[in-house]
């Protein structure tokens, strides 16, 4: 009869919180979402999947070593951990506390003594340290995007980079809301996850994933989903703005047809890549170099079998990993908040404004060049979400004039965007990291 | 000694009892799962979404647009 | 000379000892049952030859580095180690015996020394911590069989669940065999061995490597050998009790054809077992949630690429090393004992009892149903052993009647044998972990 | 309060500042190195490498030189 | 403006060395090599690339998190460090020298300091952790090259063995060079040095790093580079050698073609030999058991699915980090030195010797069996390079006579040289690791 | 000096001795080996096994299976 009144005691429903509840709920509508919206399935399968694992009350799966012996909190187990972290008392808060906030040394004195008891990381912990913390998963799923990507369009119109640098205006434009949010006593975001929330608009995940992961990993699951449902949402958030910046003979405006690109200029343009990162901005070396390092295993024709497992079966078993582990950052705790609010607020306004000054610039270099060069709704695909943004500029053109296709002159910026928010990613490890 | 037979003894009537009340609850919320289902959301419905060829993690397609994009070219050239 | 007499010394004919010949005989008597013999040979053809790596002598491939210092005995390492242990001799026996029962902080200042004598783990040793002691193979693994399973006949037939977990009677027959073996003085198991050697009986390798890695990590070289080799053995194990326990008429009863499964069923089902699961036993939340992972990958049909990787080569790979690290616990000191003995005789005792209790609720079930609506045969189905349990039934019920095919009706029990046995490891691991 | 909000103006116009010129640089280098190698690498001559299949890394291609092997060895005799 | 400055003297132009720059070129050239001069492209594009990487200035990719510290040289990070590390000052060359020679506590300890201070590993620096130093990479990629390998024709003529034991006298020669050339005080090898360096005439990859990693980490870099270019060399090293050690008549020589072997066979040689390596060189042990394990995994029948695995997605993706980490190990102060010089000498040196006594000792069976039972220039192929060694030995025979096909008879001695370099190996580590 | 060049004497004999041993020792075992394959187990006994088509690590065949139990019931449907 004690045993089964341990056995319900030690149940779910016996010990959930609303948090849990509310976010195990909010993890079956990512899957609704993913499953038959359609928004970015290849991520928020697994996000969903493991925000609703990470709240499984008494599981723990989420969890460190020490996090679940506090959170069991036996009497002896709490004052060998006392003793370890320098506190008086036992008290769960305080010792949680005292835990997030130590040094290296306790956190690994501390993990030896929860071991000593017979608690262990979660699984869910361990991926996400081994894949997010080390920095190694965005920057393998970068690898593999780069195995993936064409730069033909680009370097057959190469101006079109304006336009993924333009587009990254968004990200720098949300940095200042954040921080306006906190200097008016709204929100209270550091510049740090200023920084952080701004990549949204960079519309790239695995870069969102990497500089949120050293910027600001507290918020890490609220931007990771914004960032991917935000690229979901990007037929329905771009064009409207897009319409409402260009006028109907814009939209009309034929491209002529792009030049052919020799196979020695796409094998030298990720080296000429590299060789700018390393001159310029060594802090998007991991990142950027690990693109040029992927791009150029697919371009050079000598390592296909590398340049296929990298988009192939290394991209996806990352992919499982990368995503089961933004999952775990889902706790009721951290997603909870107000600041969840204000991330979701924010990122939509960088999308919106990414995309507005992407068509801007387009409009800009279409004067430039005599009015009848270039398409100004290929503009709005500088903020990568590739291919999605293409796709929604060619879309938009075709409704202007049926036989404008903008999808491979779309292409170009689309690219030229995932460098931009990984050059400003750059700029911002560097400045508040 | 006693003291294990009796631990083995409640793990047994514990153990199989739970797996049989888990398993019984699961019985019972499949079947509603499956009324409901039926009901509300039927076949056709449910085949419609996966639609959309799927790109990788965050990648590009290029190639296929490459490819659709080399054959609307083509067929607009030859329309004119 | 002398060199010419170290390296003899050094050899392994100078220094194998009886147990170790015996262990590399075992080793290939595994790989001959599963060559020729196709026993399970995907985990008995790495577990086999695993097992003759970690007993070639003086190699210490499946030692840790500290082992390896003390089995090298240079006396100055001996010393610092044996101050770290504090231990007053330098005897390599109470090294060893103090070095295993000391705690976490210990271990590790003795790593450190074993490191800088520029000793380091043997590599199966590596394998195991990483794939294993962490319990991420058997999980990963589990992720791949969800992501092969279609739950259709089970959905069709829900009332089939009963069979499945009437069969795991033989888990909890067998942990009360195993106490009472103990309880005699035959044996000396303690509660949490006679729980991991019970799970053998639920007929599901990942199971039994993952409750075992946690229960009694001694015994899992064992267990797992007899878990793989009974599975093989269904086929011999199961017809003459299914026979003995029910009447021709009921062998020859022909089932009516299963419904058709909805997609939509099959993606909710993961889910409503998701949510079950962690509403109810948290502890089994680990293997059944990454199970619905793989399986809701399967079914969602927006996520084909990260199911085909789950299913070939992430589950590969995983059982390349969860093989090879199986092997490493096969070592003499800890398999050639009678317990070992102890193991494979109840396993297949658990064998047994689950296949009977399995038999004996199918003819309840169908007596309830008017007689003639279930072929009691596919209740020894619910063992799991997936498909081989199912293949069995449905030959036995064409034995009986040629037009009898069971098959697809021995789907439904045999995959919530899966369930079940989870759902019985959760407990265990629950009160006894 | 304004040391947050001057922070930002920072980074901002030195984020977008640097984008630009990474970006702007980036155009010419791409450009020079696009006429550079139409100049001095035209087309055919890039496509001359890449000519031998590829062995698995420091692997064997024996299934290949078998069958080689045996299809040589069958000439061979046939020619006697 | 500060900010400005703060970037400028941030970038790369600002703070790259003479060295840093030198290595970049030399990386470039790599590249070059590997992809128009088709020099081993699997390994060299990525050992090319790393190499960029790990040279880019301040991005310390290839550095420990200590290591970063060590650089950016806080004053109060530097104290902390010093505190540690028991050195009394904090002048940054006595830190990184003291922090390199101290025992593996103090560099954990310093581990634990840097990381409070917000530094980390760079990518390149994990990424060689886990993938080299453990041992794991070159050993996975050696059971992938176990499952490509087709032992038939060595089976079918088992006395092509002695031409792959032959072939191994390079390896020991320029053992006996590297240390002539400390002994007469030329250059500054240790024994181990000269070990690892001699292992780049084994002529196979996987073995040489594992050796290298072993015995002689800090020329890792320059052995493998050493190493896999001479292999893609192997068409312009050998003929000359072979043509002058050989008579026209001799090159004639027409080999009878080789028996049927049975695949009995197939799948006891790689047991057989386990058995003798656990016998007779245990230290041989890890290297030549996966390379056994592979090719039972290729030869048993049953497990064809981890067979493809290993020779596909596990062997690339292994290859993709085993050559970046490579690439982590050609920093500037290690391979801009005269001992690179001396590296590569030595190794053309071992290539050639190795490639005459295999020649030789094909004359000398030749000589043995009656004159025209053995064509000598089936023994440069004992040097291994497979496949590449096999087909110069064909070339050279189809040029002395047209219907001369000497490559099956070729790819017995050339796998015997696989198996020849890792005892070898093994003898090496044992001796002097 | 010395010691150092005695060291790699030693080696080189050592090391080339013992390759030397390893191999002969395997062209004797291989030998032995593969007279008695030939004779105790000749090849048509040798193919016998490897039947079985593989199923994933534990995994399920239901695929498989279901095909077969579709024909089945079909060939069951039509004999009636
Ligand atoms: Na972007
Ligand atoms: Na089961
Ligand atoms: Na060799």
């Amino acid at each position: 009869m004690e045993k089964l009144l341990e056995l319900w005691q030690a149940s779910g429903i016996y010990n959930i919180s609303f948090g849990q509840l509310t976010m195990m709920i909010i993890g079956l509508v990512l899957l609704f979402l993913a499953i038959r919206k359609n928004f970015e399935p290849l991520l928020l399968v697994p996000i969903g999947f493991g925000g609703i694992l990470a709240n499984i009350p008494e599981a723990g799966l989420a969890m460190s070593a020490v996090e679940n012996a506090i959170h069991f909190a036996k009497p002896e187990v709490l004052q060998n951990l006392a003793h370890v972290l320098g506190v008086s008392g036992t008290d769960v808060h305080e010792l949680a506390h005292v835990y997030h906030n130590s040094n290296a040394s306790t956190h690994a004195a501390a993990a030896l003594v929860a071991q000593d008891a017979g608690y262990s990381n979660g699984m869910l912990y361990n991926f996400y340290t081994i894949a997010i913390a080390s920095g190694a998963a965005p920057l393998l799923i970068f690898m593999g995007v780069g195995a993936m990507t064409d730069f033909g369009p680009l370097l057959a119109n190469p101006k079109t980079l304006f336009l993924g640098a333009a587009a990254q205006f968004g990200i720098f434009a949300t940095v200042l809301g954040a921080v306006a949010l906190s200097a008016f006593g709204i929100m209270d975001f550091s510049i740090q996850d200023a920084a952080a929330i701004g990549i949204i608009g960079g519309a790239d995940g695995p870069t969102a994933i990497y500089v949120a992961s050293m910027l600001a990993p507290h918020l890490l699951g609220a931007i990771a989903v914004a960032a991917y449902s935000y690229m979901a949402l990007v037929p329905l958030i771009q064009p409207p703005i897009m319409r409402a910046l260009t006028t109907e003979a814009e939209r009309k405006i034929s491209m002529s047809q792009l030049r052919h690109v020799s196979k020695v200029e796409k094998i030298m343009f990720p080296i000429l890549l590299l060789i700018l990162v390393a001159l310029l901005l060594p802090d998007a070396a991991p990142l950027l170099g690990m693109f040029c390092f992927g791009n150029l295993m697919r371009e050079c024709g000598v390592v296909d079998r590398l340049s296929d497992t990298a988009q192939n079966a290394l991209i996806n078993i990352v992919t499982i990993f990368l995503g089961l582990s933004v999952g775990s950052k889902l706790s009721a705790d951290k997603f909870l908040d107000l600041q969840t609010l204000g991330i979701l607020v924010l990122g939509i306004v960088a999308f919106g404004i990414g995309t507005a000054c992407g068509v801007l610039m387009g409009k800009l270099m279409n004067k430039m060049q005599g009015g009848n060069a270039i398409n100004p709704l290929i503009g709005s695909a500088g903020v990568s979400a590739v291919p999605m943004a293409a796709r929604v500029s060619n879309k938009l053109g075709l409704e202007a004039n049926p036989q404008n296709f903008l999808l491979m002159h779309a292409m170009g910026p689309n690219v030229a965007g995932v460098i931009g928010s990984a050059v400003a990613a750059g700029v911002m490890i560097k400045f508040v990291g | 000694m006693d003291n294990l037979f009796s631990e083995g003894l409640t793990l047994m009537a514990f153990g199989m009892g739970f797996v049989f009340v888990f398993l019984t609850l699961l019985v019972f919320a499949t079947g509603i799962m499956s009324r409901l289902a039926s009901r509300y959301l039927p076949e056709p419905a449910a085949k419609a979404p996966k639609a959309r060829p799927q790109p990788a993690a965050a990648g590009t397609a290029s190639n296929n647009d490459e490819l659709v994009a080399v054959i609307t070219a083509a067929v607009h050239k030859y329309r004119k």
